[in-house]
């Protein structure tokens, strides 16, 4: 109990550090900030069928493929009921906007309608949303938006358990080596420069060349570009000349107190919109970079 | 931003004395080099100086058994919890921050040199140019920005670490013993623990500059605790006095006959 | 001015008393604004707590120059007791404190203000003396110079409650005293309440002066 | 290096001798910590305590020039007390031959010595031969002309008593170290030596690395993770300049630079390349005449054929016998014979020896170009202290240079790792990098011999010179593949039956592929290797793997040879192949090819009489030489006194100094040895907080304020006899020149008891020069000898007399 | 194996993100307004890395710069996280590389010449002092040049010109200065690998 307090003051002083210096992000920021201390006590509380990190063929990962390719990350059987009666109410308090269609949602999933069991036993999931949405009447984006919310404490949860096994397997891929994802950010630390990419999917960090491009494993050493802000030294956004990707980047990042990059991620979606203007594309699509 | 309580961990047996962080203090405080002298030692600037707010001491010791040992220590502000400086402060220059640390406003500071005198670790330095004092604020900015002090950054062997205190005093005290022998910690346990605090190789005895059992200055406590409420007591007590005494006994008013009589012979 | 009144203090020592007394007390003030953070606003008023350091030390300077002064002019009258009644004086405090019918006459100065003199006198030097000392710190021991800090501080303290003992006594504690001060001609009946045996002196040498009236003394020459 | 940096970590022993890391290499030093974490042991031996010593487990100092006698009495500690790693010693070294009837050791001097010419006639100095050729062994190593027998005879004089009493070391210190570094002879041990310009700058140096190299040899310590000799170089690329040879006796790849008696190339060929008749010795410099035909192709390209002999005459020829290092060539400018030089990157008013000769000789310069980041003492000699500005006639040119990271290209580390660096930006003003000054002056001068002509013009029209891009601008990487080496024809190389077919114009993968025929190019053989056939430049390659878990880093950069980590790493392994230590497995025969690092040839172990090959596969026998022939003073090293010392005598035999160092003669060449006028041994070193002569460090003030000036390090005793404050300005003088300094007493100075006499030494930094900061002194090097190393002529820098007094 | 990135998106079957924010009702204004004001006072400035290699000691610690891609000046220098020897971590010397850029003050800018028996520098132009050199080369070396020795042996020597250094350029400088002190017959080679 008191860790799960401890992240959640934790988590509420980065937002307020964050807001100190980025003030334009507040509304971003505190839409997300129910989700995310929702997502930091699910992901601690909720009790998964465990992947049994023995499991994972090592020689495979080392291989460059992630865990997820070798064993489901999300399983039908996972509690998705608890989560989602935990998530909805969060989602609504950030984004009173979807409140109605959520509503809609909790009822379909109060009264069976909607079983998330369903997409996660489905091949393609595809069919089972269409089948939902036509069910009741709601967006897609905001079944999207539920799912996405819905997972995040799932994939944490495992990757955690798994994380010796993460550490320990010589990573040295640009996408997550757990739910194969790629970067949504990175920081690079100040006293032994080191660049970690994040993971907003299931949250894992990992040490990443920084010669390299995550995307497409282009290495420049002559010529590693990117942008920063004038006077915000540390908001630099890395670019690849070859894939035209960008990826967000804390530059000089401290390392006196953890971070949570996703939190730092959001107070710079001034430099995800000012790099999409110049034509370059996130890595990855993450619930706070895409603005049209 | 909100910060946590630091504390800066020197492993004087890491040390090399390559004088990295002095350097890297100066760069980034952007203070000048001065044009020394040598005077006999690698220790130059020979002490801590308005521009040199760390300093390595190097310092030839021999044990009573005649063994000999180069001791490296880097000097500088302790960062004291109970930290006199900031007792005797008139201005406010000096002052706690959040991080435990001794920050110093030099926009403040009136050169009144207060706290030259009372600081037990003899830190603070005085510049006549500037009428300031200057010392180490353990890069007070950089820890706002959540990063490490200039010296902690620069330091290649390890010898300078940066974390949490609670944390860190484990860590000092694991390290002391690990080490053996007359290996202590040093700042942990007096004015009521400093943010700097040491693993020394020898006892603190041994070391050059370095107080045993440093301690508020006697003379600051009966200034600042005593003499300072004193002064408001006495003259509240004064003032209180001659008001009783008017209204009580009233004024010493000249004789009224007295003064007819003598004015009359006039 | 009425006539008849007694000169009690000439021009040059009423300058040295204001310039004690004024000095002492903008060095008071501006002390208490490096003193207590909540005073340091007094620093505002000089522009600055440094302006207000300034100003204190260089009041300082010329608090020196009074005290000097006040110390030369005074030592004979105020810095030795005449026995008895001195003495006599004090044992019944001058009647300042109970009633006395009849207080011993005392001279120029009574014991309570040879005693103030005396008190501003040392602790005036003490004062001197730390704060110089801390205005030029750098090259003395540390431990003589942790010292002066208090030492300046007790001298504030009794300098500083001596200062309203002498304002009250000096004004509404002792109506009649004022003028003494501020021109310099007293009342017959204050000099013989206060200072009974001074008149007596004055007279007997012929030093009286009296307004509107020939000095004494001259015509006896 | 024969090991690198990284693999200081999987030492179990090491010995900082000759050089203080922690205060010039601290990055280096971090990994010898990480061995101290993890229990090695670390011993300083230095005549002064320094940084390094406060953090090694002890110190022990010993006089300035007796590191030889110091290391004999480990010879003869680890023969007496049987600490040698036997079956290596038999099988991987030449103990068990035997030496000629006719060599012999007497009083100091081997056979052959000629005590006019200062050299020795190395006939005898050979082992003696079955009929096939093949030199006679004694695997018991009891044969009393064996190189063992004689290798223990010849230091059984160094007993531990000798030993003290020529070091200054306490017989107590001499067992501890002895028996500490003696201990790693285990076959699962590893002990390594780290030195740097501690042990090169003396008459002895070479000769100290080979006593070194003998000791590693009879623990086993060579090959192996954790061990070797390794030199810890002072400058960023003296590696990349050393293996590019701008040396007088070398050629690029260290190839041999031709004398006049050899006058065809075929005669120099068969000169240089070495003979061997063991069928199990591979004798790799058999291919030499491939490498120094493709370096004569790589100079001058089509215009070298072998009807010309690929341009051989066009190279200039050293005088047999003669040398041409920089004490000779300041000798001779000094003579006036000099009339232009090219100073690049250096600056020897500061730091090369003898001060005052330099000085004096620069002023006789016709002129002078000199290409730099920083002015210095030489550029600037014509406005120098004591020099009348207006009489100099030199013309002098300061051609402004980019520094390191304002240009593209390679520079070596110690451990032999090439690593490409790239430009992050273009230098200010007109400064331009070095290549293209180099390039711009050598085009200018072919279209002067071009229009002119003049002596031998061919070589200077001939040269092929064309390494500009297209703007015009020096391009590294187009030196960069001509030093690798290009495929001048189709060619099939053949290798284990499978045929490689590789066009003209193409990059030559490896040096096993280079022609003696004029079908290759390559500037630098042992960099060919350096880019793959298809143009990938492996100097850049940043792959983290580390496959052995040694850090090994194998696709970090590129390493020469054939990107070997750790040479000689056969000799890891059994004579089948094993790994001696399993715990550190460098390299493991599998029975069909080798495993681990890039081993030494891809021939099976010895223990294969047919196929299989003895490790050394440099040498022409295949095996670790403790025998040394070709060493200048003798196969054995031995202990002298460095030339200027405080004995009249040498304790250990009748020979004082190096019999085979050449001595100059100029007036200004004096010397003074066991003179009462100069009782004090003095060396010289640099401080952590400059680099050389300071040329660098000088004007960076954060690090000129930490130390300010010139110092001389005096021990306490000495100062007391001398009335010598700590502080005190004094003057330090030897009998070539004098310098004044500060006086920093110290107790990490302490007299030696030499020969049961008290010897103080003292030492000073050369980081100081006149020209900035006006104030910190000027070279330290108007104190020190022009003499130098019998082999490499090194300089002696750290042994020699002088007095202090005050001022 | 290498795996392509299209196929984990397929695998994951992320869903979720990608929807704008203002789909949600997220007012985005403040954010886009900021990312506005940036773009116009052109505060948001284009700069490199660039991996090199220290130049002090022989450990050959690797660097990362940064570079201002407008002004092309580098403002930052620090340890290459990624290099297996210094891992990131420098020394004193190398923590102050920055002080060897054009930022010290003391560097070379111009081509600078002293003329016979001048007491000062003067500055010149590369286009001046290049064919002034290569005259001066010419002259000394053919003046002394050494075709046959005492023996009478072919040696083609140019005695008196020489080359000293360096250890501190680049290997393929290195070459190149090799190579053209051997084409000129140069024997009086040498450099710091002695010193």
């Amino acid at each position: 109990m008191t860790d799960i307090e401890g992240a959640s003051a934790r988590l509420a002083r980065e937002i307020g550090n964050v807001l100190e210096r980025n003030p334009q992000s507040r509304n971003i920021l505190q839409a997300f900030e129910p989700i995310l201390q929702e997502k930091a006590r699910l992901a601690e509380r909720i009790v998964c069928k465990q992947i049994d990190p023995s499991a994972i063929d090592r020689s495979r990962l080392a291989g460059g493929i992630p865990v997820i390719r070798q064993t489901p990350l999300l399983l039908p059987e996972d509690p998705w009921e608890e989560i989602v009666r935990a998530v909805i109410p969060a989602i609504i308090q950030g984004f009173p906007a979807l409140r109605a269609e959520l509503l809609v949602l909790q009822k379909g999933i109060d009264d069976g309608t909607i079983r998330l069991s369903d997409f996660y036993r489905a091949q393609d999931g595809h069919p089972v949303l269409a089948r939902w949405a036509a069910a009741i009447v709601v967006r897609q984006v905001a079944i999207d938006f539920l799912l996405w919310a819905a997972e995040k404490p799932v994939l944490e949860n495992r990757r955690r358990t798994l994380q010796e096994v993460l550490s320990t397997s010589g990573w040295d891929r640009g996408y997550c080596p757990c739910c194969g994802e790629l970067p949504s950010v990175a920081v690079i630390h100040e006293k032994i420069p080191q660049r970690w990419l994040h993971c907003s999917r299931c949250g894992h960090d990992w040490r990443f060349s920084r010669t390299l491009c995550p995307c497409c494993a282009r290495e420049s050493q002559r010529e590693m570009p990117y942008f920063f802000v004038e006077g915000r030294e540390q908001e630099t956004a890395f670019i690849c000349a070859s894939c035209k990707r960008y990826l967000i980047t804390v530059n000089h990042i401290g390392d006196l107190e953890e971070h949570d990059p996703d939190v730092l991620a959001m107070g710079m979606a001034h430099l995800d919109l000012l790099m999409q203007q110049k034509g370059f594309l996130p890595m990855t699509v993450s619930a706070w970079n895409v603005f049209d | 931003m909100k910060g946590i309580e630091l504390v800066k961990l020197i492993d004087t047996s890491l040390c090399t004395a390559c004088r990295g962080c002095q350097v890297a203090c100066k760069q980034w405080n952007e203070v000048p080099a001065f044009r020394t002298k040598n005077n006999g030692s690698y220790q130059n600037p020979p002490d801590l100086q308005w521009n040199t707010w760390t300093l390595i001491r190097f310092q030839e010791y021999e044990d009573a058994g005649g063994k000999f040992t180069w001791l490296f220590r880097k000097d500088g502000c302790m960062h004291c919890t109970d930290a006199a400086c900031v007792r005797v402060c008139p201005s406010g220059a000096l002052y706690h921050t959040p991080f435990g640390t001794v920050g110093l406003r030099k926009e403040k500071c009136i050169g009144c040199k207060e706290c030259v005198s009372a600081c037990p670790f003899n830190i603070p330095r005085y510049d006549k140019a500037t009428d300031k004092i200057y010392k180490c604020d353990l890069c007070q900015g950089r820890l706002q920005d959540n990063l490490s002090p200039a010296c902690v950054k620069s330091c290649p062997t390890g010898a300078l670490t940066i974390g949490a205190r609670e944390a860190m005093i484990k860590k000092a005290h694991a390290r002391a013993k690990a080490l053996g022998g007359d290996a202590n910690v040093y700042g942990d346990k007096f004015v009521d623990g400093t943010h700097v605090i040491y693993v020394l190789k020898e006892k603190p005895e041994v070391y050059d500059a370095l107080p045993v059992n440093p301690h508020v200055p006697l003379s600051v406590m009966a200034w600042k605790d005593l003499l300072k409420p004193l002064s408001l007591v006495a003259a509240g007590g004064v003032l209180a006095a001659s008001f009783l005494h008017y209204i009580i006994h009233g004024p010493k008013t000249p004789d009224d006959a007295d003064n007819q009589t003598k004015e009359g012979g006039a | 001015m009425k006539k008849g009144l007694i000169k009690a203090t000439d021009a040059f020592e009423r300058i040295v008393h204001w310039s004690l007394a004024i000095s002492c007390l903008v060095l008071c003030i501006t002390g208490l604004g490096m003193m207590f953070h909540s005073f340091n606003f007094i620093g505002d008023l000089m522009g600055g707590l440094k302006s207000l350091k300034y100003v204190h030390n260089f009041t300082a300077l010329f608090f020196v120059l009074a005290l000097a002064f006040s110390i030369k002019m005074w030592w004979r009258e105020a810095g030795v007791f005449s026995m008895p009644e001195d003495l006599e004086w004090m044992l019944c405090a001058g009647g300042y404190l109970w009633h006395v019918d009849h207080p011993p006459k005392v001279g120029k100065y009574n014991p309570g203000q040879k005693m103030f003199f005396l008190t501003v006198a040392f602790f005036g030097v003490i004062m001197v003396i730390t704060g110089f000392i801390m205005w030029f710190p750098l090259s003395l021991p540390v431990e003589l110079v942790r010292w002066m800090y208090p030492l300046h501080a007790l001298g504030f303290v009794v300098i500083f409650a001596f200062f309203f003992v002498h304002l009250y006594l000096g004004t509404i504690g002792s109506p009649g005293s004022l003028p003494a001060m501020l021109h310099g001609w007293v009342t017959r009946a204050w000099l013989v309440k206060q200072h009974g045996k001074w008149l007596e002196e004055m007279e007997e040498k012929g030093t009286l002066e009296v307004y509107g009236e020939e000095k004494r003394a001259a015509q006896g020459h | 290096m024969t090991n690198h940096y990284i693999d200081l970590k999987n030492s179990d022993c090491i010995l900082i001798m000759g050089s203080n890391a922690a205060e010039h290499h601290p990055i280096a030093f971090k990994w010898i910590l990480r061995a101290k974490e993890r229990g090695a042991k670390i011993i300083h031996v230095d005549p002064r305590y320094t940084r390094t010593s406060a953090r090694c487990d002890y110190h022990v100092p010993l006089r300035s020039g007796t590191d030889i006698a110091f290391l004999g009495g480990m010879i003869h500690y680890i023969l007496t007390e049987n600490k040698f790693f036997k079956e290596y010693v038999v099988n991987y070294t030449n103990a068990s031959f035997i030496v000629d009837s006719g060599f012999h050791f007497k009083d100091g001097l081997f056979s052959g010595y000629d005590a006019k010419k200062r050299k020795y006639n190395k006939e005898t100095w050979v082992f003696e031969k079955e009929g096939s050729g093949i030199p006679k062994r004694d695997m018991t190593l009891s044969h009393p002309r064996t190189v063992f027998q004689l290798m223990k005879r010849h230091y059984s004089r160094y007993t531990p008593d000798k030993v003290s009493g020529i070091t200054g070391v306490s017989k107590e210190n001499l067992l501890k170290v002895y028996a500490e570094y003696g201990a790693t002879g285990a076959p699962d041990k590893a002990g390594t030596e780290c030195y740097a310009l501690g042990w090169t700058h003396h008459t002895t140096g070479s000769q100290i690395i080979r006593t070194m190299s003998m000791i590693q040899l009879l623990l086993g310590n060579m090959g192996i993770a954790g061990g070797g000799v390794n030199a810890l170089r002072g400058e960023p690329n003296v590696q990349g300049s050393t293996d590019h040879c701008i040396l007088y006796g070398n050629l690029p790849g260290y190839l041999k630079m031709p004398t006049a008696s050899l006058d065809t190339l075929e005669k120099y060929l068969h000169k240089c390349t070495p003979e061997t008749k063991d069928p199990q010795s591979a004798n790799y410099y058999q291919h030499y005449p491939k490498f120094f035909v493709s370096l004569l192709k790589s100079f001058w390209g089509e215009k070298a054929t072998p009807e010309n002999g690929f341009g051989y005459h066009w190279l200039p020829k050293m005088d047999d016998g003669v040398a041409y290092s920089l004490m000779h060539l300041f000798d001779k400018m000094y003579e006036g014979k000099i009339k232009g030089l090219f100073a690049v990157g250096t600056d020897p008013a500061v730091s090369a020896p003898n001060t005052a000769k330099v000085r004096k000789a620069l002023e006789k310069l016709d002129w002078l170009v000199g290409e730099n980041i920083f002015d210095n003492e030489t550029h600037s000699f014509w406005k120098g202290p004591g020099v009348d500005t207006k009489s100099v006639k030199t013309e002098v040119f300061l051609l402004p240079a980019s520094a390191s990271m304002e240009k593209e290209g390679s520079q070596s580390n110690s451990g032999r790792w090439v690593q490409w660096k790239y430009k992050a930006a273009e230098a200010d003003g007109d400064a331009i990098p070095v290549g293209e000054i180099t390039i711009r002056i050598m085009a200018e001068i072919q279209k002067l011999y071009a229009k002119e002509g003049g002596p031998n013009a061919e070589a200077i029209v001939n040269l092929k010179w064309d390494y500009t891009d297209r703007q015009g601008r020096y391009d590294a990487l187009k030196v960069a593949k001509q030093i690798n080496g290009y495929f001048l024809k189709d060619t099939v190389i053949e290798d284990k039956g499978t045929k490689t077919e590789f066009k003209k114009g193409q990059l030559v993968p490896t040096f096993g592929m280079l022609h003696a025929d004029g079908a290759t190019s390559s500037g630098n053989w042992i960099m060919s290797g350096s880019f793959g056939a298809n143009g990938e430049n492996k100097m850049a390659k940043r792959g983290k793997e580390d496959p052995t878990g040694l850090g090994l880093y194998p696709n970090w950069s590129f390493c020469w040879p054939v990107n070997r980590r750790i040479i000689y790493n056969r000799a890891s392994c059994d004579m089948n192949g094993k790994p001696y230590n399993p715990k550190r497995k460098l390299l493991e025969w599998t029975g069909d090819k080798w495993v681990g690092d890039v081993p030494d040839g891809p021939w099976p172990p010895q223990a294969d009489k047919a196929k299989g090959k003895y490790p050394f596969i440099m040498k022409a026998d295949g095996l670790g030489a403790l025998f040394g022939p070709g060493m200048a003073e003798g196969p054995f090293p031995e202990h002298y006194e460095p030339l200027e010392g405080p004995l009249a005598k040498n304790p250990l035999s009748g020979q004082l100094i190096n019999p085979a160092i050449e001595l100059f003669k100029s007036d200004l060449d004096k010397v003074a040895n066991a003179d009462a006028r100069f009782p004090y041994v003095c060396t010289t070193y640099s401080c952590t907080e400059h680099w050389c002569s300071g040329a660098l460090t000088r004007w960076q003030l954060w690090l000129l304020e930490m130390q300010p000036e010139l110092y001389v390090e005096i021990g306490e005793k000495l100062a007391k006899e001398k009335g010598i404050q700590n502080g005190e300005r004094i003057k330090v003088s030897s009998i070539r020149g004098e310098v004044p300094c500060v006086a920093m007493v110290t107790k990490r100075f302490q007299p030696f008891t030499i020969e049961g006499k008290t010897v103080h030494q003292v030492g000073l930094p050369f980081n100081y020069g006149w020209l900035f900061p006006k104030d910190g002194g000027d070279s330290t090097n108007f104190l020190t000898p022009t003499v130098g190393d019998a082999n490499t002529f090194c300089p002696e820098y750290k042994a020699f007399m002088v007095n202090v007094t005050k001022l | 194996m290498e795996m392509t990135r299209r196929g984990f998106l397929i695998v994951t079957g992320a869903v979720g993100s990608g929807v704008a924010l203002s789909t949600f009702g997220l007012d985005l204004g403040p954010v886009r307004a900021y990312a506005e004001e940036l773009d116009k006072a052109k505060r948001l400035k284009a700069a490199k890395q660039v991996t090199t290699v220290c130049c002090y000691c022989s450990v050959g610690c690797g660097l990362i710069c940064s570079v201002d891609k407008v002004t092309g000046k580098i403002f930052n220098i620090e340890g290459d996280p990624e290099h297996p020897i210094n891992e990131g971590s420098l020394c004193a010397k190398g923590a102050g590389f920055f002080d060897l850029t054009e930022a010290n003050k003391y560097r070379l800018r111009k081509v600078l010449y002293r003329a016979p028996g001048g007491m000062d520098w003067e500055e010149k132009s590369w286009d001046w002092a290049i064919p002034r050199i290569a005259r001066l080369v010419k002259d000394a070396r053919d003046k002394g040049f050494v075709a046959r020795n005492a023996k009478g042996e072919l040696v083609n020597r140019a005695e008196t010109i020489a080359h000293l250094g360096s250890s501190n350029v680049d290997s393929e400088e290195c070459w190149l200065m090799v190579t053209k002190a051997r084409a000129l017959g140069m024997v009086y080679i040498d450099h710091q690998a002695r010193v």
